[in-house]
């Protein structure tokens, strides 16, 4: 199957249109010493076969131990009907919405999803997308630089070392200076942060909640950056700002953050939803498309990619940023999602997930030996200490049909024995109280 | 179509939420709380499904009708995928699974789907190595351009410029700009392909890297590709192929094969994944032996019991430039397209867009400017040069084919082509298609001639008229 | 939009199927085997896609927008039953695998829906005990008229004919018809309910059953229903609900407390499973006691240890009258919205349904001539007698509904309505879509007064106008 | 949850429209003594809970055996194009197509499925679906009992078992004459058939391939019945019928099926598809909708419900028959499938099917102690003799994975020993293999 449609009859017709007798010729230009030197892929598979490979090969993918792994990436509820809408082909196999007339349908509805965006965070702009969270606080460090025209970028510590890995490699080669401030008891650590802000620093980089599921108001720490004349970032958890102090409140110029937990499944990592949001002044400094509202030639309302300036098609090396195709698809679900849930229903989410966060809080705090991570509040993540390598633990779980959560000894050297535990809407009580009774019995291993 | 938030009423939900299971309430220190609702809207399920349907409506996709937008691939978006991406096994797997200790065994299935596209990937390009981390096609060049850097800095040269055809796609001189190079812009010449001689008089010592793609945004292959690679390499410059057209040479030609040294492919062009409106994508990157080391972290292996794990342990890379493993969701898609097509198939795909672009350049050539009337490969490149004596421009064209049911194609670019019409058929297309888009294209030239003042006003079809 | 077999060009396949891999051609005898193919149409997957997808944008249902259709409860389908009737241990299942030495214990899961569906069916509806069998609502009324025919003959009854008030649903008379009875029809009265004197007059030792519904087809209540039952088991008939408006009483009335004998519900209508284009629907049959040994066979039943099974012991039942358990992927989404709802949810489903419906009309009644008026159930019925004087039907009232985006009310039934409009809005509409239905029906009253012309043309925003 | 989108508000200001001041007052006319003396279910489940506990449900069903089940109902594969149409919602949330401007795309696709089912069958007029294969059947006994005016049928004993039982039930009480006629090494006995022909004989009912999986040309026995002015109806397999003589090639007058093997799933026993053909002359006595071309008011081409005056919205109880909902997404379905497997595909399975079967056969027939009945041709299944019961041995081989087929005992009470297997494309070379080594194993048990 090639899913080819012409027959060989259409194809001689075609050849001699082009007046050449035979594909072959129309490939003349490439050199017979540049043929492949090889080209061997196995058999084309019928439908039945391939749905069969891939149907043996996702049994091989263990997706339904019980979750309780978060790091910044959640098992949430979705909703059917966001796949019914988003398989809606003429979402699904449309391309960017060049033509305006043809796509009001894409346009309007991340018009829609920025607004979302915005209502969110409390700031005045979005984008109609970013490649995933990661991607978009590296944008945001980039807005920082090309606005204040200084390259020093501090790092808090309780941002996802995922995401500071990220930094450091996109900056690597760009004489930019990243600065990371070690969390103090899971939170930001003031002192340290006010002490490495100075003039020749671009922005502050700080995460709520933070990547051990603390949750802190960062206002002043907005505040002293500004008086130094830098940019304040944050990454933010969507779901969790329903309910805690907006970036806006707390004075950031960016927000941005991964939006998986709005509706994306987790699909081992992709695609995801890089979104961000920032205050007016800043909109020329954006990277990715914006959509806007304008009329067509008889003043009736419709929707266009606007501050096209910015982009990369048309302004080359002097973009702001090199994004072409985005995450628009996982915009869509994101909008949906937040759509359905309504101003009600996220914040409905937010109070499950932190009610059993707790729940499992108090189940965990009561096993011998463990120590759950208690001075700082938290939202549905939370640190606790065993008396043993957590790694291991959680690998023996494994065997009870659990994943009990992320080992944090894999980022931070020195915390073998930690433990970051998620909890979202979706896990019971009952799984809750298995998670401790099991967890207790495999320490007693 | 009034906006979402426009009929929000307050108190309306769109979905139910389970009761709170637990015995245990708590409350967060006011001091966190935000002191406002943010105002998502308010609306019943019926009401979000009816909303969105109707957006649906107003959009326009392959398979509503022909999508000849070039440089885009708009082939079919095989169904059988998208089942297969919705498989619970692929669809509801947490990526951090494998990095728990004897995690890997959790996600067997996962990584054997990244590293056999990989591995296939590599021999449809001849390279040899490929991660599939990055999420579009710029996004694979800006990690290109990052592995060259980190190339040259290991050793020791000092390179700051990047050498790109000035009908380049514009994120090449963004990715190279952004990823800290000096952009140089070598022209193209009379016949369409790049000046030899200005890219000798172009390169030096400074120069990092010379990116390509091949055939060209003109649609044209460039037979002296050898030689840039020979300048390219006198000079230790790297040589990068934009994959983007990959649809028009596999099985004919391998960018690895003419020494080019890193490339992209775009997985939502050549290999059928849906584009979503704008995205999500994928672009996989491709190096030579002696850029593998620099490749981003984490890398599948497959061992020699034959299962497979992650690789963090390779100092010189360049590290993360995505939170896990690449779009796996996409990866899949174009993983399970592989298979569907083989190697014989792969080759049909390339012969049948090459002939259907051929077939449509032909059918329009009395009809429309073309500026370098030779064989194209999967795309050709009209202008509406004829066509603005009578002050018809491209534009007009493309919106008077809206109002014939079909979608235009890419307009104004590549920018060196004025009035540029780029026309990318697929070879998805039936020829009865391609005939109905020729005859559109064909009507319109004559009204050009006959009532220009009827394609300005055009479309008349759709929702909105010409937007500002 | 042409017809399919008009694309056609030979040699053209839309979908690849596994090449063979047994060792083993068997060529079967000429003598069997056709003389000439069957003239199916060859096209590639992307033409039977956008076939397809072209002829769903010339479709209108619950996701396009408002459905009032009366007699038909157009409410909305909830997409999560979509899903769950797509989970592979329901859709693969082959319905003989319960009937295997063993095989009960297969399909556990599948014969706990269909009997946990019957229960719930019975408390809904006051009834004893209920079969999944019929597969939409006239097959279940046939099915009911086959159990009453059963129920006489086993008495030894000599019945012969069923009582029908002239406003039923044509499907009532034809199923007592085709069970093999005479068919004698019952007046409506005045108010816009059964005539209970013509009742009494027609009813003799010779009829088998009355069939109603309650609330009738007129959308009233009938609140001397008790007296009907009455009358009718004076004479040992059989009291027959036709259950297409139970969405007007869960929760407020069941018909098994009023006596009724039989029943059926569509599942498609008060119980959101989608309506496809014209079925697949489901039309469960509820009896009371007396009746339960003739239900059709297989019956399932739940052992003392928690386990179902399949029981085909029962001498008197009617037989099969499906090949299996029913429509049984209706049933499941049926069970599905059920045990969303609850019974808090389902009497609210009523109260809304009932007070949209009074809702339209009480705001039409001074635009419309409303023949009964007075407090209706779950649907209206108005009539375009005003609008007649001026030339315009009550077809051209639903074809200009059309033009303002909305899917017109059932027109011309009841039959014993003149120009009948029978608007049923169902509980998931909005008052803003109820009013934007207002607003055009007063829009379109005042153009029947001031330029009935324009709504003789209607439709004019369709892909075709009025048809033959 | 109960998807209403009213608030309270609202309800309030409909009901001062109403004039009434409480929902209650909407229900006066509800006796106090009729109000509902019970009405418990189960508390509303939210969409997750609802989810989990259907997952729970489903895994309960074993539709992972290898099957060799068929009986008139098959498992063969469904391309994955035709999930991704019918759940375009336009298509299945509209009602029947009432107001034919606004249902253009059901009309086309019923028209046009109406033509598949005519070149499948070689007949000349069809329907738009009857509820399945059985009650088409019985439809088609009343055509003919109403075309003759006789009341007596002849039904060949190779017709599947359960459709004999539908004849009977819906005939039970109508003072038709159901006569069975027992087939004959598993083909239809000529003999017994004739004799049982006479004057009063509305129609004869056969079935290609038969119950035990038996291809037949039935040209002479239509033949013979029309000498008596009788009617001859066959019910088919429609992917048999690809490569066997079409019903018309016979000679029949009416041709039924059960059209599930077209790209419907098995989903327990239904949804599925009965259609129905007939020659021109019976197509006043069709039951059902038929959809016909017309044009507008312009001129225009579309299409419309025709024939509506045999229907019983029109005619009630005078109508031809009582069917009103009927399978149309069902019909949908198999057009869509008919589309995309097409002329070639369509006898590809076919083939694949024939192959395999016969395959298994000669795999099955190696087995010491087990007979495999050759006397007649089949298509895609076959009758066994085991040495032992075969409901036993199918019992037994569940614990293998296999539904290893249908033992004729159920319904044929001298055939306890007999097993009828069935084999679709979807079955492997392997997997057919496992199956013969399996039955060997177990009957050495
Ligand atoms: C030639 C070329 N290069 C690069 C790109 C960028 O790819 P992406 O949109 O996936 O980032 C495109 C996309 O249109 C392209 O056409
Ligand atoms: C009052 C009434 N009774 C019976 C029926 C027949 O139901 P079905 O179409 O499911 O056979 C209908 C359907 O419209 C109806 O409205």
């Amino acid at each position: 199957m090639s899913y080819i449609a012409n027959t060989d009859q259409q194809r001689s017709e075609m050849l001699k249109v082009c007046g050449v007798d035979s594909i072959d010729k129309l490939f003349s230009d490439i050199p017979e010493s540049l043929r492949p030197k090889s080209f061997n892929l196995p058999e084309g598979k019928s439908e039945f076969e391939l749905t069969s490979y891939f149907e043996k090969l996702a049994k091989k993918n263990y997706s339904h131990l019980i979750n309780f792994v978060g790091g910044g990436f959640y098992d949430h509820f979705i909703p059917a009907a966001i796949d019914s809408l988003v398989s809606r082909s003429e979402f699904f196999t449309a391309y960017t919405p060049y033509q305006p007339e043809l796509s009001q349908g894409t346009l309007q509805a991340i018009y829609e999803y920025q607004t979302d965006i915005c209502r969110l965070t409390g700031l005045e702009v979005s984008n109609a997308s970013l490649y995933d969270g990661g991607t978009a606080l590296y944008e945001a460090c980039q807005m920082a630089i090309s606005t204040t025209g200084k390259r020093k970028i501090i790092v808090d510590g309780g941002v996802n070392p995922i995401y500071r890995k990220m930094l450091r490699s996109y900056t690597a080669n760009l004489s930019i200076e990243l600065v990371e401030i070690p969390v103090f008891h899971g939170q930001s650590n003031r002192d340290s942060l006010f002490s490495s802000f100075d003039e020749k620093t671009a922005a502050v980089i700080l995460q709520n909640p933070n990547f051990f599921g603390v949750i802190d108001d960062h206002s002043d720490i907005v505040q002293k950056a500004h008086s130094f004349g830098m940019l304040a970032v944050q990454s933010v958890y969507p779901i969790a700002i329903s309910i805690l102090k907006s970036p806006a409140e707390q004075g950031f110029d960016i927000a941005t953050g991964e939006g998986q937990s709005l509706g994306i499944p987790l699909s081992f990592g992709g695609p995801y939803l890089g979104f961000m949001a920032a205050s007016k002044k800043l909109s020329r400094k954006m990277p990715g498309r914006i959509v806007a509202r304008t009329v067509d030639t008889v003043g009736k309302e419709g929707f266009v990619l606007s501050l096209q300036a910015r982009e990369q098609h048309i302004r080359r090396e002097k973009a702001t940023s090199n994004i072409c195709s985005n995450e628009a698809l996982c915009a869509l679900r994101a909008h949906i999602y937040m759509s359905l849930l309504g101003r009600e229903g996220i914040k409905q989410v937010a109070s499950l997930c932190v009610d059993k966060a707790h729940y499992a809080k108090e189940r965990i705090k009561a096993i011998p030996g463990v120590k759950v991570m208690e001075s700082s509040p938290t939202f549905n993540e939370f640190t606790i200490k065993l008396p043993v390598d957590a790694g291991e633990c959680v690998g023996k779980m494994i065997d009870y049909g659990f994943a009990a959560g992320f080992p944090l000894g894999r980022y931070y050297p020195d915390m073998d024995n930690y433990l970051l535990i998620a909890v979202t809407e979706k896990r019971t009580k009952y799984e809750i109280g298995l998670l401790a009774e099991t967890l207790e019995a495999v320490l007693c291993q | 179509m009034s906006i979402i938030f426009q009929q929000s009423v307050a108190g309306r939900k769109g979905v139910s939420l389970p009761e709170c299971d637990v015995p245990f309430h708590h409350t967060i220190n006011s001091k966190y709380l935000r002191s406002k609702d943010p105002e998502l809207c308010e609306l019943s399920e019926l009401q979000v499904i009816r909303h969105f349907t109707a957006l649906s409506r107003k959009n326009y996709g392959v398979d509503t009708n022909f999508y000849p937008l070039g440089s885009c691939t708009m082939k079919y978006n095989p169904k059988v995928n998208e089942k297969i991406a919705s498989m619970d096994g692929f669809a509801s797997l947490h990526p951090l699974l494998p990095q728990l200790v004897r995690g890997g065994m959790l996600t067997q299935g996962a990584l054997a789907v990244v590293f056999e596209l990989e591995r296939i990937l590599c021999e449809i390009t001849g390279m040899d190595a490929f991660t599939a981390h990055p999420m579009a096609g710029a996004h694979g060049e800006l990690t290109g351009m990052m592995i060259i850097a980190a190339y040259h800095k290991d050793k020791g040269n000092l390179k700051t410029e990047v050498l790109i055809p000035d009908e380049a796609h514009g994120t090449n001189p963004s990715s190279a700009s952004i990823a800290g190079f000096q952009v140089t812009s070598i022209p193209t010449n009379e016949n369409g392909i790049l000046d030899i001689a200005a890219l000798e008089a172009a390169i030096s010592e400074k120069t990092a890297a010379i990116m390509l793609t091949n055939p060209n945004t003109l649609g044209l292959f460039n037979p002296l590709i050898q030689k840039v690679a020979d300048i390219a390499h006198k000079y230790d410059a790297q040589l990068y192929y934009d994959g983007a057209n990959l649809n028009a040479i596999m099985g004919k030609f391998r960018p690895g094969d003419a020494h080019f040294d890193v490339m992209h492919v775009n997985l939502h062009k050549t290999f059928s994944t849906p584009h979503g409106g704008g995205g999500p994508g994928a672009g996989p990157v491709g190096v030579k032996k002696h850029l593998e080391q620099f490749l981003p972290v984490s890398r599948i292996v497959k061992r020699s019991d034959g299962t497979y794990a992650l690789n963090y342990d390779f100092p010189k890379s360049i590290g993360y430039i995505a939170p896990f493993y690449g779009n796996f969701g996409i990866c899949l898609r174009a993983y399970a397209y592989i298979l569907t097509m083989g190697a014989a198939g792969l080759t049909r795909v390339s012969e049948n867009a090459v002939l259907n672009a051929n077939y449509v350049m032909h059918s329009l050539k009395d009809f429309y400017d073309v500026p370098y009337l030779k064989t194209c490969m999967h795309e050709c490149v009209l202008s509406a040069k004829k066509q603005l004596e009578n002050g018809v421009h491209a534009i007009d064209i493309a919106k008077s084919l809206i109002d014939r049911g079909i979608h235009p194609p890419t307009v104004y670019f590549p920018l060196i082509v004025k009035e540029a019409m780029m026309v990318e058929p697929t070879e998805t297309e039936s020829k009865e298609t391609l005939d109905q888009f020729i005859d559109a294209m064909k009507e319109i030239a004559l009204l050009a001639q006959n009532d220009p003042q009827s394609l300005h006003n055009a479309p008349i079809s759709t929702p909105v008229g010409r937007l500002d």
